[in-house]
């Protein structure tokens, strides 16, 4: 059911674990729908240059995460707020349809961290001046 | 990682070598029409699906002719439900009362038989997944037509009491119906002593083909047919009958009942290794189902703070098959509803897994998997943003 | 006699070879649950599903997403008319066309249902079997919600204009179902060319395995489901495949589709030299269907002055296996509503035999059964008391 | 679905065949119902000498009327009358539900021909006073 791409993220995910002294911390999700997604962002001079997730979920959100985090790194923060689900599922090789969720919760834990660092660091990301991060209310997408 | 260890006996089973060589000559060889009484290729059909059908009566005290074939437990669950349904909508009868943790054939039965004005009341079930017997008698009402329950859960292995629930029925006046198909072999069944008037039954569950199922119909039964056609199954289950399937499904039966109390003491042995083995080895598991009131085969953990698709995924990368009441591995918004109904909340019903063992497994396989899950359940702990059980109750 | 000739290949048929071959890896080896998605093995079962609905698909010229497998041609034609029905009935569509003809699994399911309310007209047929469009047009009132017409007869083999009827329910916007049980492999079906909604098939007349059919839905279709529960065929017929019969539907589907043209033409000779050879050899017989439109394989005469089963139990003593619309064959009171449909009398229609033949059949094989036939005929009428039309009206 | 003795009487009739200036002839059933006998006796002194028997009919029919006349050959016509189809099917081993209607027609055929047999020579048959030959009404028993 799913492609070589997302067993191999799945497998073998990247940049998995926890990070210290993170400068954005990006978490999406709830436990009820099955899903959470924690971003960890490292940022220098407005580039990536260290994330990390933890993800509690199926398989296409850990391979999820995984890819959103490998298509974020390095990028500066304007690059990243970018990052659509639509090109999670591309890069992955594709997605069942119903796993498409899990990308935009990697999309949205993306956002969410670098909001998070745009709080902290009192800069505006375009893209993100309305970014509202998900209140905890339950709406498990499909 | 060589081994393939299956561990999803409840989803289906590895059909007995016996059992395929007793249908082998029922495709090319004897592959009359068992309605063709008039030659000998149609003679031997009918005889042989007969056969089948005493093979169960016997095994659960029963008349012949109070067994049918059908193609699936599921169809099974439909006939009894909507044929006693629709034979007594008109006697003023419209009442069903069923319970929260049947399976799917049942439920969305249910729900369909509302639009043809049929009410159902859902019993609740304690944590261990047992009803509650007064629950049941307040339940009762003067159009009441029909109990079901299922004898044996299929996602956390949890037996009811049906001679008990048996008794209630009878002395109302009301069918019985027990979904029997994860009980078939694995629990004694005796269709009179437990009062049960409809009994459903799947042949792939016990070691059978697929695609075939049964019906105990207590003789009297006010019930409509469900597939209307020709004559077959006297008259009460139209379509040409499976020869191949019912002579497999016979088969798996006649050797279910010949071992049946070394089988269920062996998988019983088995299956409390495998529950002490993951109690004693991973923290932060909950047994789901009833400690002792449970099928021999049955293990149904969650694990806290992981998700169950993904432990099925490195499962199955390690040769274990096994099954989930994630509703990732279903599609469905929700985890599994007999998780639910038991009281689990979302987050840990999402990180169970159940396993269902056969008498193919040996220790070493469970001493294997215990180890297996010990290593799975680590690692994607170490991945997990949840922790503890606050951030699971978020 | 030491050869055994199998003329019945409208009742079932003998399983191909090829077919069990393909069919063998499914009992112990690829046993998994299509339904288990997340290892190895389900998704095993799972892609030879689709495999062999993609076979059927191709064959109808239908979508994949159109072919749905049932256990039997009757489940299939009881899922179309109660479907459409329970569908339908809320919106003031009550009215039913179909034929007089029809196999019981239409006509049962019909009379089952005018306790739901559903009215339905049964067309008359002329004496080759055939419906009358005009009829059928007069018959249509703004509550039809369904014309179901069968594509060939079981009995006497004729074969309906059904892409002519197509026509009309597709102009009038009536949902059109086709019993093609007997016609798929020996007729061109095109679903879309022929405008059928609905189609029945069944493995078991085709050479594949018994207990195993197939329905096709056309896209859009208003209909109910027949067997509720889990999710499987895209959750609209519940029950656990039988993958085993499905693989096997599908390797019939694919040979029958190879080599189909040569197929019917091999046969069409056969069947006609059958016919020739009766007529010209035995006195007093009616040809029963119609001449040139009926199925390949099917040769049915009726032969005054005798009784069909007679015939068919000294058929087979000498190795053949036939069938006969004869009552005392069934058990039933009246002989073949089919036979009575065409306006034969009773007399006559006791004596009718049918022979449908497959392509292990040979010429040979046709004269001994022409030969064996003027024997067994010649004895019953020296036996009988009746010798001529007078005697048969009395 | 027959028994042994019903086959053997199917396969080899006894007493099968027309007669010629038989003392008493009987005909019931229909060609609608799927059954007709026809039994010709030849009686001397009140004994049965011949017998014969024509049917149209399936193989139990056959067979009733094959034993039928075996079990009146040699008998006195005040036997004769006496047979039920009980003793026919007994005789034969045993018919399927559905065709004892046919052992029910041997008896009835017996009764007619020895019906006809009394009318022609003025006799009275005990047990056949009140005899009614079937009309032809169509009752096709099962
Ligand atoms: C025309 C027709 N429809 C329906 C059926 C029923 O099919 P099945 O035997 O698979 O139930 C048959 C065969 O018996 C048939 O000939
Ligand atoms: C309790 C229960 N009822 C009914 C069914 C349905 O049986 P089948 O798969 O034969 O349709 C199953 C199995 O899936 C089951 O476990």
């Amino acid at each position: 059911m799913y492609s070589e791409i997302v067993m191999d993220h799945f497998r073998n995910p990247r940049n998995v674990g926890h990070m210290e002294n993170a400068d954005g911390v990006g978490q999406v999700g709830n436990p009820k729908c099955g899903d959470i997604m924690k971003i960890y962002l490292k940022i220098k001079d407005e580039l990536i240059e260290d994330v990390k997730f933890e993800t509690f979920g199926c398989g296409s959100a850990i391979a999820s995460s995984s890819m959103a985090t490998e298509l974020i790194k390095g990028k500066s923060i304007h690059e990243a707020v970018e990052l659509t689900n639509k090109a999670v599922i591309e890069a992955l090789g594709g997605l069942p349809p119903v796993k498409v969720h899990c990308s935009v919760l990697a999309e949205q834990a993306v956002k969410s961290a670098l909001y998070d660092y745009a709080q902290k660091t009192n800069k505006v990301i375009k893209g993100l001046e309305n970014y509202k991060a998900e209140d905890d209310e339950i709406h498990c997408q499909q | 990682m060589s081994k393939k260890l299956y561990l999803d006996n409840a989803a289906t089973t590895r059909v007995r070598k016996e059992v395929i060589d007793e249908m082998s000559r029922y495709f090319d060889e004897l592959y009359g029409n068992p309605s063709s009484q008039l030659y000998e290729l149609g003679r031997k059909s009918k005889e042989a699906i007969e056969k089948a059908r005493k093979t169960l009566a016997n095994f659960l005290n029963a008349e012949e002719k109070e067994i049918y074939f059908t193609a699936s437990g599921s169809e099974s669950d439909n006939w009894a439900l909507k044929g006693v349904a629709f034979a007594n909508l008109n006697k003023g009868k419209n009442h069903i009362i069923t319970t929260k943790i049947e399976h799917h054939a049942i439920l969305h039965t249910c729900e369909y038989l509302e639009k043809f004005g049929v009410e159902t009341t859902y019993l609740d079930v304690d944590r261990y997944g047992l009803i509650d017997l007064e629950q049941l008698k307040e339940s009762i009402r003067p159009e009441t037509m029909l109990i079901s329950v299922m004898f044996a859960n299929n996602e956390i292995g949890t037996i009811q009491p049906i001679e008990k629930i048996g008794e209630i029925a009878k002395e109302h006046g009301i069918l019985f119906h027990v979904d029997g198909v994860q009980a078939l072999g694995s629990v004694k069944i005796d269709v009179n002593k437990q009062h049960i008037d409809l009994l459903s039954m799947s042949a792939h569950k016990i070691r059978g083909p697929k695609g075939i199922g049964g019906m105990f119909i207590r003789k009297g039964t006010r019930i409509d047919n469900f597939v209307h056609g020709g004559g077959q199954e006297r008259g009460r289950r139209a379509g040409t009958e499976g020869v191949q399937n019912i002579v497999g499904f016979g088969k798996a039966v006649e050797l279910a009942s010949q071992d049946f109390n070394h089988h269920i003491e062996r998988l019983t042995v088995l299956r409390n290794r495998l529950i002490e083995g993951i109690k004693n080895n991973i923290p932060d598991v909950v047994l789901n189902g009833h400690p002792t009131e449970r099928l021999p085969n049955n293990v149904n953990f969650s694990y806290k703070f992981v998700e169950g698709e993904s432990i099925l995924l490195l499962l199955d990368m390690e040769g274990i098959s096994a099954s989930s009441g994630s509703a990732c591995t279903s599609g469905s918004l929700d985890p599994s509803h007999v998780l639910l109904a038991t009281g689990l909340d979302h987050g840990t019903a999402h990180g169970s897994i159940r396993f269902t063992i056969s008498e193919e497994i040996t220790e070493e396989d469970i001493d294997f998997t215990i180890e297996t899950m010990k290593k799975i359940i680590d690692r994607l702990r170490a991945m997990s943003p949840i922790k503890n059980d606050e951030d699971l109750k978020k």
